[in-house]
């Protein structure tokens, strides 16, 4: 099944609830923060930041079941927070602070918490998430394995392989792309070929595409391919067109002014602020203060310790 | 299609008395696989035609499938996704036994292995059992060509959270399998093609000259040496795979040559345990291998007894290995290139001349 | 462009020229003669023959220029001799005689002849061919990058990847699926999701099937797609649907009696003997005795050299 | 987008005076591609994101696609796949240089550099030339974490057809550059990011208390020491990556321990030349480097020189390198992990007392 949405920017968002807003404004809050650190020089290493594309987990977030598992990317703080409301760990983990996920072992992008779990390597989870989805297939409990990977990723050949073998096992593995256009520094023109509806179409997987920001649209949407990956065994792609509004890591933004003008203009973030402006300011400030305060608490923590280092 | 097990019902696991005839290691690690299957409902097994009637391209999984469907899944030619998948199953509490077809595809897997399956048992901060065996049938001299042949164990050496054994026909294999999938920590075990073929060993019986007995638990070594020696001219340090060619140098060497030698054989390659074997060094030492020179994992297990043995060595630890070559297809060609029995023989003379 | 030919099975088939005839023979005898090799015990290792797909890369072979490579896999002994009159060399690479076009190096799997190459590692050469594409495309002389794979070889990454690459930078690859239904045990059904088809359209390569076993018909099908391989720098994949009649290597063949009639039904031997009798038997014969004679003489040489040995 | 090269014009290769301010190796290796690209128009750079105005996540390739932009070619992300392409445009009698992005994901190469680039060499029973130069940008010390921060050397010894190599500061990059290409061999260049951001070495001056030269071509060994001095305490081996550390250790060594220590420095890891240097190594041998404990390229480095230095050796060649242990994140938990000036020093000191 393919379909898609046309384009909605202009269509008016039906209304948030306060916990959906609230979730997407701290993952806001929570990428600004760390940009901020880092530009204090409070923070090494690197972190990619999902500013623009935080609604993407927040929408699944209700569709998704705690014994399904979740396998997330480079870019995964908004799939984490959406699913664990545990800012506190994930920021002690990227500062390396007592109390951190994974004892500051692992950073932004090496994850493991109940069932969530992330990697660096680009493809590397889809593998997994297909045995993980054999397992869940087996207990029969109706679980599902999502993994998150972005357009880019779609260059590297574990995602065929695995969607070969998920589509052949008729496995529950929900493969959800955030196509924000952009890979790094690289447009999706200059590395994909073809479209992401045909090749999980070529690979007899469903595909479902939605260009929507809003949260109850979306998942209207999609509770339906998603109760099918579930009830079915049907490996599905649910392809989210978006927008990366912030740079890939720290300041490595070589966009044109004019594109990020319009990649900024569609920000949800504007668009719920302009749609619902008295809810959404107080809603802003409230996540921007929990931050803030998250942040000073964490920072004020001693060093990890890494209790089981080999 | 029936299921044939060669060592009689898949329970078997009574060893035959020293005279009898012993099972060929191909069967004897079918049955192995029987039994690991029965007796453990997590345990799955993926790997490319692995299922009946084909049971494999070696055979060894043969009449899995019919006895355990669900669990035996023969997959797509897709090394790299494979293994993924065994991990993914080690994570989510199953315990997965992945098959490379041939050892030289592992190549496929290698990021699968190394940055995912071993990684992710420490790098999230807490130990995270995977446990995973990686199967992969190993080795040459059987002119499969330079694609086909290859003993790739050394390229494993030293990654964190991994580790390498090797199947030898001292070792019980369902013994060694299900201590590897107790470890919590992807394996990759090597098993020489050439050894299916084979008789394993039983009872401490070698042949007329030789005895053997295990140290070191399943994944331990196996010494082998003359009733009643306990100082040797050499110790010969070797996996399993080299058993057959180092036996018949000790052979020759003890026959012929009057120099009598010992052989030392891990099935855990790495890390290395040298503890359980370290009094039973004497006279010279020479580690054996079939990968190709430079990098070899005989230059690991040097280092590690360098220091341990410094007083006591009189010369340099000498290295065994394939040429510094592919494999040719060739019969002539690949013999030349390989460690042969008289690569050994002709090695540990001329250091003790 | 996807098209679909019809089974010809029952068409009449259209005179083969002799030319054509004795190199479909060669071939068949090549092969028959290995397999008796392998059984008197006079050749070790392994070998896989074309047994039923002999005349695919004779179907090529005109549309084939002296300067376009072409990249074989582990069932290469038709496509090397389609190209190049030369069983002597790769009867003794086999053997591992004088005069092996290796020096015995490479054997059965491993051929580098002029432009030929092959290997024994699944899906390992389409990136190469990518890349050698890619410079036959800077030189501008309109040569191409042929790789042969069969079906079971689309469950390798690689091929995606390569694909992907190939579609991106407008390559001259041309990727002939000899889709015989089967990988050494497994049917094509229990690994490839979806179909050939629809995989090269989702990476934004042509696509033409055909399951002819007409030479003559098949060239003028493929005469077209082939020139804008070239012309247009279109990447295609060119899918055969045929039979292996043989075993996967040497009497490892697990399918059904029933299978097997039904694909040895449909042998282009079969059908091109019935189809002239007498010109076919004539060629056979001469085909037979070439080749007995050719194994003689090579049987009698010494053991190759390796000159360049490391 | 203008370029930008730091070393004023991309031609220039004259080495300033010792005095002045030497480029980083960013920019040096930067202008050593403007240089190859201008100079042999058969020469192609693949990797991801290398094209301007991004020129790469490490801005090696930074002005090259503005300047040469049919063959320097941003990738898709497929590791596997452009190092492929890049042995298919060497076939095809081109020169290729492939970046991957972090040398952590060579591991997804593995098979095309294993199986293909480097068996195709010699596998055909002839020598092919096949001059890929596979780039890695390596280590750890920047906080990215177990998957980006590794120091995968090890796992590439030992294949026959490859050889490995390593930047330092000593070394041209354009000549070793050069010199690869004309090996008509694949080379897998490893480039540590920290030095990325440090200045090269000139005109044989180190600093105020250390001098250099080479020996051996552009691929041989720097020879680091003191004005004068001919034998020393220890001699230090170790690749380009670890200069810096290694020469901090030799001077709190030297100031504060009294203890006099060489440095050695290849630019060709693998296959090892040892002959230029043999001579030079005295005292106790330290082989440092910053992959994980356990088969490590030192353990090949050491395995080379027993049989060599057998006589002169009073105790065992010592071997530095990162723990058995994945990197973490957390500066504190990573720094406690990979080598720093202190293990070196450390490690020499315990061995001399
Ligand atoms: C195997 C691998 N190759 C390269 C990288 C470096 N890298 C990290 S993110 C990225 C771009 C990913 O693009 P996309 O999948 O579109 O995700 P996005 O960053 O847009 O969210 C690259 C090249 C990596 N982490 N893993
Ligand atoms: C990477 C890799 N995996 C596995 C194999 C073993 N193998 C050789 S041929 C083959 C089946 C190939 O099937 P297909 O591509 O359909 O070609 P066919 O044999 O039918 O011509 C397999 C599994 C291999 N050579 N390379
Ligand atoms: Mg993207
Ligand atoms: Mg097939």
């Amino acid at each position: 099944m393919t379909s898609t949405i046309l384009d909605r920017d202009t269509v008016p968002l039906s209304p948030p609830s306060g916990e959906d807003l609230d979730r997407l404004l701290l993952i806001r809050h929570f990428e600004l923060t760390l940009l901020r650190l880092f530009g204090e020089g409070r923070l090494n290493g690197t972190t990619h930041t999902c500013l623009g594309q935080e609604y993407v987990p927040v929408a699944l977030r209700p569709l998704l079941d705690d014994d399904d598992y979740v396998f997330s990317n480079h870019r995964g703080h908004g799939h984490f927070l959406a699913r664990h409301d545990e800012p506190h760990g994930l920021l002690a983990e990227i500062m390396g602070r007592e109390g951190a996920l994974c004892a500051g072992v692992g950073g932004s992008q090496h994850i493991y918490h109940r069932r969530f779990l992330s990697t660096g390597v680009q493809g590397e989870s889809m593998p997994v998430a297909a045995g993980v989805a054999l397992s869940l297939k087996r207990a029969g409990d109706g679980g599902l394995a999502c993994v998150h990977i972005g357009d880019g990723t779609w260059g590297e050949g574990a995602v065929y392989e695995a969607l070969n073998l998920a589509a052949l096992w008729r496995l529950p593995l929900l493969v959800v792309v955030e196509h924000n256009g952009i890979a790094q520094s690289t447009p999706t023109t200059a590395q994909m070929s073809g479209t992401i509806a045909a090749r999980a179409a070529a690979f007899g997987a469903a595909h479902h595409r939605t260009d929507s920001i809003d949260l109850n649209l979306i998942r209207l949407e999609l509770a339906e391919p998603v109760r099918r990956v579930r009830e079915e065994g049907r490996p599905t792609v649910i392809e989210f067109v978006t927008r990366r509004v912030g740079p890939h890591s720290k300041g490595d933004d070589t966009r044109s002014a004019e594109e990020l003008t319009r990649v900024r203009a569609a920000d949800w973030y504007v668009r719920y602020a302009a749609a619902f402006p008295e809810v959404f300011a107080a809603a802003d400030e409230a996540q921007r203060l929990r931050m803030a305060r998250i942040t000073d608490e964490v920072a004020a923590r001693p060093p990890s310790v890494w209790r089981a280092a080999p | 299609m029936s299921v044939r097990i060669s060592e009689g019902t898949p329970n078997a696991g009574t060893p035959a008395t020293g005279a009898a005839r012993t099972p060929r290691m191909a069967d004897h690690l079918n049955a192995a696989l029987h039994t690991l299957l029965e007796s453990d409902p997590r345990v799955f097994v993926l790997g490319e035609d692995i299922r009946d009637p084909y049971g494999g391209a070696f055979k060894i999984t043969k009449g899995l499938s019919s006895r355990f469907a669900d669990r035996v899944l023969s997959t797509p030619l897709s090394e790299g996704t494979l293994v993924g998948a065994g991990a993914g199953l080690a994570l989510a509490g199953e315990k997965a036994i992945v098959e490379i077809m041939f050892s030289d595809f592992v190549t496929l897997a290698f990021d699968q292995i190394v940055n995912f399956a071993a990684k992710s048992t420490t790098m999230y901060g807490r130990p995270v059992p995977v446990p995973l065996i990686v199967r992969c049938p190993t080795g040459g001299r059987r002119g499969y060509g330079p694609t086909h042949s290859q003993s790739l164990q050394k390229h494993f050496v030293g990654v964190p959270g991994l580790s390498l054994h090797e199947l030898s026909p001292f070792h019980h294999a369902g013994e060694l399998l299900t201590h590897l999938l107790s470890l919590g920590e992807p394996c990759v075990l090597f098993e020489d093609k050439v050894l299916y073929t084979e008789r394993i060993f039983r009872d401490g019986v070698v042949d007329d000259l030789f005895r053997f007995d295990l140290v070191g638990g399943p994944s331990g070594w196996a010494r082998v040496g003359v009733p009643g020696e306990t100082r040797y001219d050499c110790t010969l340090i070797a996996p399993g795979g080299l058993t057959r060619r180092a036996l018949a140098a000790m052979r020759a060497l003890l026959i012929e040559d009057d120099l009598l030698c010992r052989l030392l054989v891990p099935a855990r390659l790495y890390p290395l345990d040298l503890a359980p074997i370290l009094g039973d060094v004497t006279g010279h030492v020479c580690v054996v291998e079939d990968g190709t020179a430079g990098g070899t994992w005989g230059a690991e297990v040097a280092q590690a007894l360098y220091p341990r043995l410094w007083s006591r060595l009189t010369r340099p630890i000498g290295l065994v290995s394939a040429a510094d070559s592919v494999i040719p297809t060739a019969a002539h060609l690949e013999s030349a290139v390989l460690v042969g029995e008289d690569t050994i023989r002709l090695a540990v003379r001329e250091a003790l001349s």
